[in-house]
C-alpha cells in the first residue's frame, strides 16, 4: 500500500485540486491557497522519489528550498493582497488590471 | 502496522482537507482546512523518513504561511468585516460560481486524464528499490548538503527571504493619506 | 631608509587631500579648514625635511637621485609599444626645492590664517592654496615633462582662481584673466615643444633626455630649418618665459598682485614664478645642446633691468614688490644664460625666502593700516616694530648687502655674467648683459630702500589723514594703527623666514666668498651637492618600479667630498679669469649696492635730492605706462592685428562659408526635402503605415480573445496546451 | 530510527516478558506502551496545569499578603479540582454570530498543539515518548499550533474585543518565535544535535556544566529565551491578548464552560513546557550531579530533579506575573524586533564563534582545565 504509486496519486490530486481552486475562485488570497497547494504537492514528489528511487537526499534539499520560496512568496503575495486591497477596496482578481496605482 | 496507521491517517487527513479547501464557500474556512492538508503532508513526510522535512513544514506552514493567510483574509475582508464575519460568503463572486467551478472541474479532467497517462507508463517504467523500515536520521546528511553540494542555492534562498522580508513589509506599509 | 610610495606620496597628496576635503566640506568645518590646509602642508614639510636630510647629510652620494615609475597607461599592441610611465624623480636639487616651497608654503598658510581672518572669500581662498601648493610639489617631484606639464597647469588655473579671488572687483578679474591668457602663450610653445620631444624619443622623462643629449640622438635632426635641439630648447624656454614672467609676456605678473596678499606671496615666491626657472635648470643640457644660452641670458638682462626701472617709479607698495619679483626671476633666468647654474639656482631658493618674507610684510602692514600706497604711509617704524625687522632683513637681502643671501647668489650670478660678457670670448654684443646686469642691482638697492622709507621712516602720513577723513571709518578699526604684538600667526612667519636671508646658511660663509666659516668642512654644500646634470651618467640607467629597492649603491661617493673651497670649482680651464672676474664682480656689486642705497637715504630721508621723477617728466611717465606694454599688445597687437583677423575670419565664414556651403546645401535640401515628402506621403504613410494599422486591427481581432487580463484563463490556456503537448508524446 | 521508551524499554529483561504476554506480538504492545505512557504524561501534565492555576492563586496572594484559597482540600489544594467541575457542568454557550466549526476548533487547536509538545519532553533518561532527532525544532514547530488556535477563537468569537485579541495573540507568538528558535538554534550548535537526549546528555549535573553557563553568549541566550517565552505563552507582562483591562478578556472572551478551561489549561501547559524545555536546555535537564547513567531506579531521581527546576521556574513565571505590569503593544513589538532578535542573533554568532575559537570548550573546562 504504501509505495511511489500511492505517494503520485496523492500528489496529484492535490495538485488537480490546488489548480481547481486557482481556477475556479476569484478571490486573490484563495488562488494563493491553490498556488500552495500545487507547490506542496510538488515538494511531495521529490520526498517521495527521494526515498524510492534515488538513494540520496537531493530530493529533500529540494523540497525544502520548495517551502522556502512558497514562504517567501506567500509573504510577498499576501503584501502585494494587502496592498491592493488598500487601493481598490476589493481582492477580486478581475480588478487587477493596473500596473500602476 | 504503526506506519501504515500513520500513512492512512495522514493521506486521508490531506486528501479530505484537500477537497475541503476546494468546496468550503468560507475564506476562512478554507485557510483552516489548508492547514488540515499541510499537516497531513507532514505526516506523509514523516512515512517517507523526512523527519527534518516534515517538521519544516509544519514550522513554516502553520508558524507563518497559514497564520500570514489569515490575517490577509481579515485584513482584506472589508470595512464591516466584523459584522458580517462570515459573509465571506457575502461575497459569493469572489468565491467563485458556477461557470468558474466548472471550468475547474474541467480543467481539473483534463489535468487528471494527462496525469494518469503520464503517470501509468512512469510507475512502470521507473525502477524502485526494495526499502525496509529503518528510518536512518537525515539532519546530519541534510546539513552536509546544504553547506557542502548546494551551498549556493542555500545562499541565494537566504537572499531571496531577505528580499522578500524586506519587500513585503515595503510594500504592505501603511501610506500616509493625503 | 628605503623610499617607497609612502614616504614620498605625503608630500604631494596631503596636500591635496586637504583641497578636497576643504572644497567639499570646507564650509562646515570650523574656521574652514584653514588649519587642515596648513597642517597639510606641514605634513609637506616634515616628509619634505626627511628626504632633504638624507641628501645633505651624506645619506647618499652627491649625485645620486632617486628615480621611481608606475605605468600609468599601456597601449602597446603587438610591436607597436605606446607604454607612458609616470614617476618620480627626486635629486639634489629636488630635495632643496622640496623643502624650500613646502616649508615657505607652511609659513605663507600660517600667515594667511590670519591675514584672511574674517574675509569672505576665506574659505574658496584655502580651497585653492593647498591646491596651488601640491601642483608646485609635483611638479617638482615630476620625473617627466608631460606630467610638469599637467601641475603646471593646475597650478595656471590655481593663480587665476587666486588672483582673481575677489570676483567682484572687476579689476581682479580683468588681472586674473590677463594672467591666464599670458601664460597661455608660453604654455602652447611648452607644451609644442614637449610634444616634439616626444615625437623624436617616445618619452619625456628627464632621464631618457639626458640619455639621448649624452648619445646624441638629436643631432642631424632638424625642425622648420632649424636644428631638433634649438627648436625643442626654444620652445620650452619660451614655456618658462611666460610662467616666470620674463621680458615680453611680462605683463601678467605686475597685474597678479590683485589678488589677497599671502597668495602673491606664494605665486611670487615659492610656487609658480619658479617652475619658469626650474624646467630651465631641468633642461639646461637641452638649452646648451640648442645653443640657445645667449638668448636666455639677454632675456634675462633685459628683464632685471626693465623690471627695475619701473619699479623705481611704483607708489603701491605691492608694485613695487611685484616688480623686484621680476627683476629678480631676471637675474636667475641671466644665471641659467650665463651657465651659472648653481648660483641661479641658489638664487631661486634665497629669494624664495626673502620674497615670501617681503611680501607677507607687506600683507602685514596691509592688513594693520588698510593702506597700500607708499605716500600715504611712513613712520610705521614705531608701529610695526616685528614686520619691520623683518622687511629690513629681507630689503638688506634683496639689495645685495654683504652678509646677506642675496648678495651671496647675486653676486655670484653677476660674477658669471661678467665672465661670461668681457672674459668669455664671447660676442663682443653680449657684453650687454653684465652691464644690465649690475645696473639692475644698483637699481634694486635704490627701489628697495626707497619702499622701505617711504613706508617706515619719516612721518606717519596715514595716522594725520585718518584724523582729517571721516570716510575712512568704514573700515571699522582703520582710524587707529594698532601697536603690533607678537603673534605667532602675524609676525612670527616673518621673522622665521628673515632669519634664513642671512647669508651663511647657503654658502656657510659670511659673504659667499671662502672667508669667515661658518659651518666648518660642510661650508659650500649647496655648490657640492647642486650642479649641472651630468648627462653620460644617465645612459642606461635603469627603470625602477616603485615596488623595487633602489638598486643604485646609495653612497658610492666618498663623504670626504665636502673639502673647502673658494670661489668658483668649475671644471673651467679659466679658473684664474674666472675667480678674478669674481673678485670684480664682488666689489662692484657691493659698491653698487651700497651707493644705491645711499642715493635712496639721500632723496627720501635726508631730502637733499630730489626725487628724479620732477627731473626727468618724460622717462617717468614711461615707467609709470611700464614701458607701453600693455598699450602694445592691446592697442597694437590685438585691436589692430588680432581683431583685423578675427573680421577677415568673420567675413570668410558669412560671406563665404555661410553664403555657399550653408545656403546652398538648404537649397539642396529643399529639392530633397520636395521628392522625399512625396515618397512620404504615398509610399510610407499610405501603404506602409496605413497598412500596418489595418493588418493590426485584424491582428487585435483574434489576440483581444486570448488575451483577456483574466488569469483564470490563463491558467486554462497553461494546462490545455501543457496537455495537448503530453497528448501527442508517444510514452 | 529514534530512541523511544519502548526501545528503552526493551533492553530490560521483563520486556521478553511482556512480549512474550502478547504472543510476539510488539505492534501491539509497542502501541500499549505508548497509550498507558500518553496517558500517564498527559494525565500528570493536566494535574500540574490544574495545579499551576491553585498554584498562581496560592502564589499571587502570598505576593499581595493574602491568605488564597485554602477551604476545598488541605490548604486550598483541591481547589483546582472544584473549579474543573464547575467549568464542566457550565452551560456550553455559543454566540449567535459565530463561527460554529472554528468555534469549536480553536480550543481543541491549542490543546492539540501543547499537548503534543510533551511527546519529546524530556522527564528522566529513557522516560521520554520519543527522543525525536529533530525534538527541539518539532516542539518549537507544533507548539506554533497554539497560535492558529488562538487566532481562530479570537476570529470564530465574532467580537471586537476577542478579534482584537487574537490578531494581538498571533502577531505576539509568530513574532516572539524568532528570537526563542534562535537562542534555541544557538544551544543546538552547542549541543551538536536537536534532540533531547543528545541535548541533556551533553550537559552534566552540576551548574558549570549547564548550557547557560558553558559561554557568555548562551548566558544570554537563557534570559533572551525565557523573555520570548514568557511572551509566546501569553504570560504577563506580555499578556496583551488577554488584557483584562483593555480586551475584557481577550480572544476566549466569548468561550465558557470547559472549552474556557481548555484555553486555560492549554495556557498552564505550555507554560510548564517552556519551563520544562528552558530545564532542559539551559539548566542541566536531569542530570544528577555526579553521576551520568540512567539505570532504572534512579531515574525517580532524575525525574524529580527534572521537575524541581522546571517547576522553580513555575515559580519565577508567576513571580514576574505578579510583579511587573503590562506592555503597550508597540513596545512589547519593539522589544521583539529591535532588542530580542538582534540579541539573539549576536549570541547565536558568538556561539558559533565560541565553538569554532576554543574547540567547544566551555568556560569551566578553560578555566579549570579539562576534565
Amino acid at each position: 500500500m504504501m509505495s511511489l504509486a500511492s505517494y503520485l496519486i496523492i500528489s496529484m490530486v492535490l495538485f488537480v485540486v490546488g489548480l481547481m481552486v486557482m481556477i475556479a475562485r476569484k478571490n486573490i488570497v484563495a488562488i494563493l491557497l491553490g498556488i500552495e497547494l500545487i507547490l506542496n504537492a510538488a515538494a511531495l514528489n521529490f520526498v517521495a522519489y527521494s526515498r524510492y528511487v534515488t538513494s540520496n537526499l537531493d530530493g529533500h534539499i529540494f523540497s525544502l528550498f520548495i517551502i522556502v520560496v512558497a514562504a517567501a512568496e506567500a509573504a510577498v503575495g499576501l503584501a502585494i493582497v494587502i496592498r491592493f486591497f488598500q487601493i481598490k477596496e476589493t481582492i477580486h482578481v478581475d480588478e487587477a488590471t493596473q500596473l500602476r496605482n | 502496522m504503526f506506519l501504515q496507521f500513520l500513512f492512512i491517517s495522514s493521506a486521508i487527513l490531506t486528501l479530505a482537507c484537500t477537497v475541503a479547501v476546494l468546496v468550503t464557500k468560507n475564506l476562512m474556512h478554507s485557510c483552516v482546512f489548508l492547514l488540515g492538508t499541510l499537516v497531513g503532508m507532514a505526516g506523509l513526510y514523516a512515512t517517507l523518513g523526512a523527519d527534518f522535512v516534515a517538521v519544516t513544514q509544519i514550522m513554516v506552514y502553520m508558524g507563518g504561511v497559514v497564520i500570514l493567510m489569515l490575517f490577509a483574509v481579515m485584513l482584506t475582508g472589508g470595512k464591516d468585516f466584523v459584522s458580517r464575519a462570515q459573509n465571506l460568503l457575502g461575497l459569493p463572486a469572489s468565491m467563485g460560481n458556477k461557470w468558474t467551478y466548472s471550468m475547474g472541474i474541467f480543467v481539473g479532467v483534463v489535468f487528471i486524464l494527462t496525469n494518469v497517462k503520464l503517470l501509468s507508463s512512469i510507475i512502470k517504467t521507473t525502477p524502485t528499490k526494495t526499502i525496509g523500515n529503518d528510518f536512518p536520521s537525515t539532519v546530519t546528511q541534510l546539513g552536509h548538503l546544504l553547506v557542502k553540494d548546494h551551498v549556493l542555492a542555500f545562499e541565494i534562498s537566504s537572499v531571496l527571504l531577505l528580499g522578500a522580508l524586506v519587500g513585503a513589509a515595503i510594500i504592505a506599509r501603511p501610506r500616509k493619506q493625503n | 631608509m628605503e623610499y617607497t610610495v609612502g614616504s614620498i606620496a605625503p608630500i604631494f597628496l596631503s596636500p591635496v587631500i586637504a583641497f578636497v576635503i576643504n572644497a567639499f566640506l570646507g564650509r562646515k568645518l570650523p574656521r574652514h579648514g584653514d588649519w587642515l590646509a596648513t597642517l597639510s602642508i606641514f605634513i609637506s614639510f616634515i616628509f619634505s625635511a626627511r628626504i632633504f636630510g638624507d641628501f645633505l647629510f651624506g645619506k647618499f652620494a652627491t649625485d645620486y637621485y632617486i628615480h621611481k615609475v608606475f605605468t600609468w597607461f599601456d597601449l602597446s599592441y603587438g610591436t607597436q609599444i605606446f607604454k607612458v610611465d609616470m614617476g618620480i624623480y627626486i635629486d639634489n636639487m629636488s630635495a632643496i626645492m622640496l623643502l624650500m616651497v613646502s616649508g615657505v608654503a607652511t609659513l605663507i598658510h600660517l600667515f594667511s590664517t590670519w591675514y584672511m581672518d574674517h574675509d569672505e572669500k576665506h574659505g574658496r581662498f584655502f580651497v585653492f592654496l593647498p591646491l596651488f601648493t601640491s601642483a608646485m610639489l609635483g611638479l617638482v617631484l615630476s620625473d617627466n615633462l608631460f606630467s610638469l606639464f599637467i601641475f603646471w597647469e593646475i597650478m595656471g588655473f590655481c593663480s587665476y582662481s587666486l588672483i582673481g579671488i575677489y570676483n567682484k572687483k572687476e579689476k581682479a578679474g580683468d588681472a586674473s584673466l590677463k594672467a591666464f591668457m599670458t601664460t597661455r602663450v608660453g604654455d602652447v610653445f611648452l607644451l609644442l615643444g614637449i610634444v616634439a620631444i616626444w615625437m623624436v624619443l617616445g618619452s619625456v622623462a628627464y632621464v631618457d633626455i639626458y640619455a639621448a643629449i649624452a648619445e646624441g640622438k638629436f643631432t642631424g635632426l632638424s625642425v622648420l630649418g632649424i636644428s631638433f635641439a634649438t627648436f625643442s630648447a626654444l620652445c620650452i624656454f619660451l614655456g618658462a618665459m611666460g610662467k616666470s614672467a620674463q621680458f615680453p609676456l611680462q605683463v601678467w605678473l605686475p597685474d597678479a598682485m590683485m589678488g589677497p596678499t599671502p597668495g602673491s606671496a606664494l605665486i611670487h615666491a615659492a610656487t609658480m614664478v619658479t617652475a619658469g626657472v626650474w624646467v630651465s635648470l631641468r633642461m639646461y643640457p637641452l638649452m646648451v645642446l640648442g645653443d640657445i644660452t645667449w638668448f636666455i641670458a639677454v632675456i634675462g638682462a633685459i628683464t632685471a633691468f626693465g623690471a627695475a626701472t619701473i619699479a623705481t617709479v611704483q607708489t603701491d607698495i605691492k608694485a613695487v614688490l611685484a616688480y623686484s619679483t621680476l627683476s629678480q626671476l631676471g637675474y636667475m633666468i641671466l644665471g641659467v644664460g650665463v651657465g651659472s647654474y648653481n648660483a641661479a639656482f641658489m638664487h631661486v631658493i634665497t629669494h624664495a625666502m626673502f620674497k615670501a618674507c617681503l611680501f607677507l610684510s607687506a600683507g602685514s602692514i596691509i592688513h594693520s593700516v588698510h593702506e597700500q600706497e607708499m605716500p600715504k604711509l611712513g613712520g610705521l617704524r614705531k608701529y610695526l616694530p616685528y614686520t619691520h625687522f623683518a622687511m629690513m632683513c629681507c630689503t638688506l637681502a634683496i639689495a645685495g648687502i654683504p652678509f646677506f643671501s642675496g648678495f651671496v647668489s647675486k653676486d655670484r650670478i653677476l660674477g658669471d655674467a661678467l665672465y661670461y660678457g668681457f672674459m668669455a670670448g664671447q660676442n663682443p654684443l653680449l657684453a650687454i648683459v653684465p652691464i644690465l646686469g649690475f645696473a639692475g642691482a644698483g637699481l634694486t638697492a635704490f627701489y628697495m630702500f626707497r619702499m622701505m622709507f617711504l613706508t617706515f621712516y619719516g612721518e606717519n602720513k596715514a595716522h594725520h589723514d585718518d584724523h582729517g577723513h571721516g570716510h575712512h571709518g568704514d573700515h571699522g578699526h582703520g582710524h587707529e594703527i594698532h601697536h603690533e604684538h607678537l603673534d605667532a600667526r602675524q609676525n612670527v612667519p616673518l621673522l622665521i623666514l628673515s632669519v634664513f636671508t642671512l647669508g651663511f646658511w647657503f654658502c656657510g660663509t659670511l659673504t659667499g666668498q671662502g672667508f669667515g666659516k661658518v659651518f666648518g668642512s660642510k661650508t659650500e654644500w649647496f655648490k657640492i651637492l647642486v650642479e649641472a646634470p651630468k648627462v653620460e651618467k644617465f645612459v642606461n640607467s635603469p627603470r625602477e618600479p616603485f615596488s623595487k629597492v633602489d638598486s643604485k649603491p646609495e653612497a658610492h661617493l666618498e663623504h670626504a667630498h665636502y673639502h673647502h673651497q673658494t670661489g668658483y670649482a668649475g671644471p673651467n680651464p679659466d679658473e684664474h679669469k674666472l675667480h678674478s672676474a669674481h673678485t670684480i664682480g664682488a666689489i662692484a656689486s657691493i659698491i653698487i649696492a651700497f651707493s644705491g642705497v645711499f642715493l635712496a637715504f639721500l632723496m627720501y630721508i635726508k631730502g637733499s635730492v630730489k626725487p628724479w621723477a620732477s627731473r626727468f617728466p618724460g622717462f617717468t611717465k614711461v615707467l609709470q605706462n611700464k614701458y607701453y606694454f600693455d598699450d602694445l599688445y592691446i592697442e597694437v597687437i590685438i585691436k589692430k592685428g588680432l581683431l583685423n583677423l578675427n573680421k577677415g575670419l568673420s567675413w570668410f565664414d558669412m560671406g563665404v562659408y555661410d553664403r555657399f556651403a550653408v545656403d546652398g546645401w538648404a537649397t539642396v535640401n529643399r529639392w530633397l526635402f520636395k521628392a522625399s515628402k512625396w515618397f512620404d506621403n504615398v509610399v510610407v504613410d499610405a501603404i506602409g503605415v496605413d497598412g500596418t494599422g489595418v493588418a493590426v486591427n485584424l491582428f487585435n481581432l483574434v489576440l483581444r480573445i486570448v488575451q483577456s487580463g483574466k488569469i483564470q484563463f490563463y491558467f486554462v490556456m497553461l494546462v490545455m496546451v501543457l496537455a495537448s503537448y503530453i497528448w501527442t508524446l508517444n510514452i | 530510527m529514534n530512541q523511544t521508551v519502548v526501545s528503552y524499554l526493551a533492553q530490560y529483561e521483563f520486556f521478553d516478558f511482556l512480549v512474550a504476554i502478547f504472543k510476539n506480538n510488539q505492534s501491539l504492545l509497542s502501541f500499549l506502551i505508548y497509550l498507558i505512557f500518553a496517558l500517564l504524561i498527559v494525565g500528570m501534565c493536566a494535574t500540574i496545569g490544574g495545579l499551576g492555576t491553585y498554584a498562581e492563586r496560592k502564589i499571587s496572594a502570598d505576593i499581595q499578603a493574602r491568605i488564597g484559597p485554602n477551604r476545598v482540600g488541605p490548604y486550598g489544594l483541591l481547589q483546582f479540582l472544584a473549579d474543573g467541575v464547575k467549568m464542566i457542568i457550565k452551560e456550553d454557550i455559543m454566540p449567535a454570530t459565530a463561527d460554529k466549526m472554528l468555534f469549536y476548533l480553536a480550543p481543541l487547536l491549542c490543546l492539540t498543539g501543547v499537548f503534543a509538545t510533551l511527546a519529546v519532553l524530556p522527564f528522566a533518561g529513557g522516560f521520554i515518548m520519543t527522543d525525536l532527532n529533530v525534538g527541539i525544532f518539532y516542539l518549537v514547530a507544533i507548539s506554533s499550533l497554539v497560535g492558529v488556535g488562538v487566532f481562530l477563537g479570537g476570529y470564530a468569537s465574532n467580537s471586537k474585543w476577542s478579534m482584537l485579541g487574537g490578531m494581538r495573540g498571533a502577531s505576539q507568538i509568530i513574532s516572539y518565535e524568532i528570537p526563542v528558535t534562535i537562542s534555541i538554534l544557538a544551544i543546538t550548535l552547542l549541543a551538536g544535535g536537536m534532540g533531547f537526549g543528545t541535548i541533556v546528555s551533553n550537559q552534566g549535573g552540576l551548574p558549570h556544566q549547564w548550557f547557560m553557563f558553558h559561554n557568555p553568549f548562551a548566558f544570554l541566550a537563557t534570559f533572551v529565551y525565557f523573555v520570548g517565552a514568557l511572551a509566546e505563552t501569553n504570560r504577563a507582562p506580555f499578556d496583551l491578548p488577554e488584557a483584562e483591562s483593555e480586551l475584557v478578556s481577550g480572544y476566549h472572551t466569548e468561550y465558557t464552560g470547559m472549552r474556557f478551561g481548555f484555553f486555560a489549561l492549554a495556557e498552564y501547559i505550555e507554560v510548564f513546557v517552556v519551563c520544562g524545555v528552558a530545564t532542559a536546555l539551559f539548566l542541566g535537564g536531569y542530570n544528577i550531579p555526579g553521576l551520568d547513567i540512567d539505570i532504572l531506579p534512579l531515574q525517580a531521581i532524575q525525574f524529580t530533579i527534572f521537575m524541581t527546576k522546571t517547576l522553580l521556574l513555575y515559580y519565577v513565571v508567576i513571580w514576574i506575573r505578579w510583579t511587573f505590569p503590562r506592555l503597550r503593544v508597540d513596545q512589547l513589538m519593539s522589544i521583539c524586533w529591535k532588542y530580542l532578535t538582534p540579541i539573539a542573533i549576536f549570541n547565536l554568532v558568538g556561539c558559533a564563534i565560541w565553538m569554532v575559537a576554543f574547540n567547544g570548550k566551555s568556560i569551566a573546562e578553560l578555566v579549570f582545565g579539562s576534565h
